[in-house]
């Protein structure tokens, strides 16, 4: 992970109108935008960005550069991915939900192949607060600290970042796995990522129902994070899941051995409290839960 | 989307899985110009399962007793659903029935194709012995020949078997399928393969590069990317608190919140994320204006909990969107007039709770309506409370 | 095997490559049938490139007009071959013409695509223009942007031009085409493309799995797997010998050989290599006995050198095989029989060379026959000079 | 590469009449043939060689593989060969003709991302005199020595092998790249292998009219073999290629800067002149050459 000031971002899709509005305000946060690429558009300037045809015409121009931003249309989202992964991008930020998941699943093996890092799709992206923000989240509900606030959504995410900041808790970085049905990265890696990043005290992770997201998380936690972590978990009014008939029966039953509940609140409410994760009921209740941890030493001895 | 199962068999056949002759039946008379020779199946076309339990499929074995079943699945509904249309298909003597399909696991991040040697009509068997095999890299048929052997499939079948597996794969890949099944999957005598149902759902975000397959169903899609549905979901049918977020985790936490507090929920709508490409502040606006609109339509409704959260649009363009819907606008704007004539009834109470944008400036600009404004979530949704008792 | 222009357009219009209306004319008359309003093109429907150059392209704006064109192609041989149908089809105004093909490069082992911003129908132009991009993983859209920009387009012409190429791609690569070309590649006034020329070469080895291909050309391969060619070629019309290898690198050296001592060829044949997953022990000899009486059947050929290298078929059988070719068998061989009838000459004479084999037993089977046996290949070429002389 | 005696070997398609006709003999030249497959027929015995469904039915029971041979159908052989990458095996022996030139690219692909090496197809494989024999090479014609071998035809390499048995120099090893359009290795790999093969003292090389091989062969030679290499090119009488018409010309022109002649037998011999290789004008010239120069030191220092 390089998502320090210093590094160098280009946005891809710069035009389109979700990228117009955003890419300024990602510059003014201080997100170094060394150009912007918008194909059958080259030559425009946004906000003193300069726009290519392709990477490779910017590229040359810029010097290596760490991470892109992907606001394509979701049709032409994985051709932009593999287009920054062949000019040797390693960071992928993909912020266009609609990406059909059979192109998530190609860009994945890339990414396997690769060693690249994707956020998304369907993501607010990534924010260092006070550093640099990769993506939509709002940078005013956000202050600098040593929270590391994972999710798989968008707005509650800037909700919960908020009842930290509120109550002084700022934030070493936030990330959301995005909200698609495949995403680029998972729990796993960024638990992990986060669990060797040095500012990163406490992690707190917002959950929410459907897959087993949540699930692998809490044993993944269990098994190999050191740091403390604190989980909550939205949609516990929620109406039960339609299943897909027959089908889907059958194909639920083999998804995992994680039992018939999977993906309920309680199966992952309960499979968080099963690993040791304090699990708050409320968003406000996740800055009282963290006050508590802080005062208490660290869950396990390294 | 989900296809029917003749519509399923269509694709079948232009990949080059074998399927029985067959003819959709729109009425019973249509059964006089059958091509098929009896004795048929007849069977009826809905999207529900389980149709076979209930009296969906007859065999009959001549025009007079094909007209009497045609009638009466017709008027059978399977699982409330009535079918548009019936399939006759010729009989299969199957010795043995297989199960197979192809879905995209979410948790894996990979399709897997799952099969089972005991398919058919009995579930519960067929997942006792159900075996998978995950497409880690390109698909390439080995991968079914490895789901054959997990199968105890032997000799010959082991290669006919796998082919199905390569054509049925193509063809979840090819257009873009979150599932494709084939269940059951007949052996005859002679170990040929015959597929004898099938089902198939399309990835809707996908659909928009398959025009041929979104052709197929015009019922409302379930999901639609960056519009509001076309109907609200009911949750406690005595509820009259409607709730609108932006965004779907925001609009769970939310009723969470609501009904942790005792509040009772009737409907609830997420007006969407910031993540379409075409993204812009007037989307945001549109549909705050729209899906009010909506959530008043329904007389129950006595309260409705807005819950906005980001920063980026300015706060009076959000505060006009609400004044929009409570103050019913000058004549000029001919949308808002259909919308003030849809409203029989009057307003339901707001309370508005608005996070990162200027609430002062929301807050003056909607002095002069009934909205409340607030910005803690915990208070706002006390107030709601309160409200809605009152 | 290669596609008329016709045949290639209907593959493009299956992928959505813009093509013009067109139809096929079997004979002059079908043009009282036209569809497509005047003024038309007429193109003659060959293999042969550079038809436009002679006359094999005609513009004409009534039906009397087109019919007289329609003679007249249907009676010109571009480059000795007629035509069996023209296409007529609608005019198009390009404004700029693109050349533009997807290739296999062998050195390159991948896929390469071409491009030059100036295509048509001077084709020393566009070499001098042409741009490539090796396709060197997966194919992706950013590919043929890569293309684009190379080739200097500017603009949204730079879209549009990449989603043909990428059309072109996978027709490519679903069919197992050698090589796809659009020349031209039309532009018009509102920067459409439209594909004016087309041209396909579908890989020999892969028609097996598209038979729809397959039978568009009837003509006899060029190529085919594992069976000997319909015709021989000639390379000295005045040479007397004729060769017989296995293996088409040992045919060429054995040639080169006869070539370097003197000796002028008339024909050569391969009879395979053993690489075929089918090959036995009898296909080598079936065949070896089948290609000496191809040779044989040409009056010219004086002497015949048979050169089989490899010691995995015994040295009895393929004595035998050419015993059995040498002396026409008994009657109850019904091959042979009408072998023999088609043998209106006395043989050629043979010279047998045998690499890996037990040489001895080779000659002693063969010693009551006029067939000289070697092993020695610079000496067994002398031989055949100095019995060809004789 | 792992062409030793102790090297384990599987043949896929062991039970097509190819493979049911050479695998015995190969067994019986000393290769380690530990099993067969082919799907289907599974369970079958061929020479005392277990045969399988699939290859990881075989793995346990044998240990790792290093080699397998693949006489598949040519409609199957990619799917073979990558049934043998998945489950680890690094050297691919393809036979089998006819095998759809699309299919040689995306295994290519898959072989450089794993390092595979791959002979083949339309190829008789390996030979390494004396202890192994991965392929169709008619043994007896074969002496243990230290010329290596390279060619990209079958019959041909067999009568120079005999050429140089009979004149006394054994061979180090002979592989053929394969007489198919497109080839799963180059000369350049192999040269380099045998470079740095402690066995080869001298290289020779068939070649033969068509492509670049040869061209680029005697580049690759000329800049980086250190090893002295002898060549000979066949079809310098063979009437020309017929051209493809118009594209072939356009596509011709661009395959190489490499002049209008290429692939013809002069532009080949004239290649490897220009790069100071030897060549011989008939096979029986080639032991002369290697004679001469094997009494001369090292073409280069090293």
């Amino acid at each position: 992970m390089n998502f320090t000031p210093a590094s160098k971002v280009i946005v891809q899709g710069i035009l389109e109108p979700l990228g117009k509005f955003y890419a300024p305000l990602m510059q003014e946060y201080g997100t170094q935008i060394v150009a912007g690429v918008s194909p059958g558009q080259g030559g425009q300037i946004l906000a003193g960005i300069p726009v290519f045809d392709m990477l490779e015409q910017a590229l040359p121009r810029v010097g290596t550069v760490d991470t892109t931003v992907i606001f394509s249309p979701p049709y032409a989202a994985l051709d932009a991915a593999l287009e920054a992964i062949a000019v040797g991008i390693r960071q992928i930020v993909l912020i266009s939900q609609g990406i059909p998941p059979l192109d998530m699943v190609h860009l994945i093996r890339k990414a396997e192949a690769t060693d690249t890092l994707i956020v998304g799709p369907n993501s607010p992206g990534v924010i260092v607060p006070g550093q640099m923000l990769l993506g939509i989240h709002p940078p005013e509900l956000y202050r600098p600290g040593s929270i590391g606030l994972l999710s798989r959504n968008g707005t509650l995410t800037y909700e919960v970042a908020w009842t930290l900041t509120q109550s002084g808790f700022g934030q070493s970085i936030a990330v959301s796995l995005g909200g698609d049905q495949i995403t680029g990265s998972t729990f796993p890696q960024w638990l992990q990522i986060l669990d060797e990043d040095d500012q990163t005290d406490v992690i707190v992770l917002v959950g929410e129902i459907g897959g087993d997201y949540e699930e692998t998380a809490a044993h993944y936690i269990a098994e190999a994070i050191d740091k403390p972590v604190i989980a909550y978990v939205a949609g516990r009014s929620a109406p039960r899941n339609r299943r897909m008939g027959h089908a889907g029966a059958i194909i639920d039953s083999q998804t995992a051995d994680l039992g018939p509940d999977l993906g309920t609140a309680e199966s992952k409410v309960s499979a968080f409290k099963r690993a040791g994760i304090p699990v708050a009921d409320r968003p406000s209740e996740i800055p009282e839960i963290v006050k508590r941890i802080l005062k208490t030493p660290a869950r396990k001895a390294i | 989307m989900d296809l029917l199962e003749y519509q399923a068999k269509d694709l079948f056949r232009e990949v080059g899985i074998p399927v029985l002759p067959s003819q959709c039946i729109e009425r019973p008379t249509d059964l006089k110009a059958l091509k098929i020779p009896y004795p048929i199946a007849l069977k009826s076309q809905v999207y529900m399962g389980e149709r076979g339990r209930v009296g969906g499929v007859r065999f009959v074995s001549n025009t007079i007793d094909a007209i009497a079943a045609a009638h009466s699945i017709f008027n059978l509904p399977i699982m409330g659903e009535y079918p548009k249309v019936l399939l006759a298909e010729a009989k299969y003597e199957a010795q043995q029935e297989l199960y197979l399909a192809v879905v995209l696991n979410q948790s894996i991040r990979r399709p897997v194709i799952l099969g089972s040697a005991k398919g058919g009509i009995d579930v519960r068997t067929a997942i006792d012995a159900m075996q998978h095999v995950v497409i880690d890299q390109d698909f390439s048929p080995f991968y079914a020949r490895r789901l054959a052997l997990k199968m105890g499939l032997q000799g010959n079948l082991i290669n006919s078997f796998s082919e199905i597996v390569e054509r049925l794969y193509w063809l979840f890949s090819d257009k873009d399928l979150d599932l494709v099944e084939i269940n059951p999957l007949g052996v005859n005598a002679k170990g040929e393969l015959m597929a004898l149902d099938g089902k198939i759902t399309v990835n809707d975000a996908a659909l928009g590069r398959h025009p041929a397959l979104a052709a197929l169903d015009n019922r409302p899609r379930k999901f639609v990317l960056d519009r509001l549905p076309d109907s609200l979901t009911t949750i406690d049918p005595q509820g009259q608190i409607a709730v609108l977020c932006n965004g779907a985790a925001l609009t769970m936490a939310t009723m969470d919140l609501i009904s942790q507090s005792g509040g009772k929920l009737l409907h609830y709508l997420n007006i969407g994320s910031e993540t379409h490409h075409t993204w812009q502040p007037e989307t945001l606006c549109d549909r705050l204006e729209e899906g009010l609109t909506m959530l008043a339509k329904h007389k129950q409704v006595k309260t409705i909990f807005v819950n906005i959260v980001g920063g980026t649009v300015k706060s009076d363009r959000i505060a006009d969107s609400i004044a929009r819907f409570l103050r019913p606008p000058a004549p000029t704007r001919t949308v808002s007039q259909e919308l003030k004539i849809s409203r029989g009834t009057p307003l339901p109470k707001l309370v508005v709770r608005l996070l990162g944008t200027d609430l002062e400036v929301a807050k003056e600009r909607l002095a002069s309506t009934p909205a409340l404004v607030m910005d803690d979530l915990d208070s706002a949704i006390a107030q709601l409370i309160a409200l809605t008792k009152k």
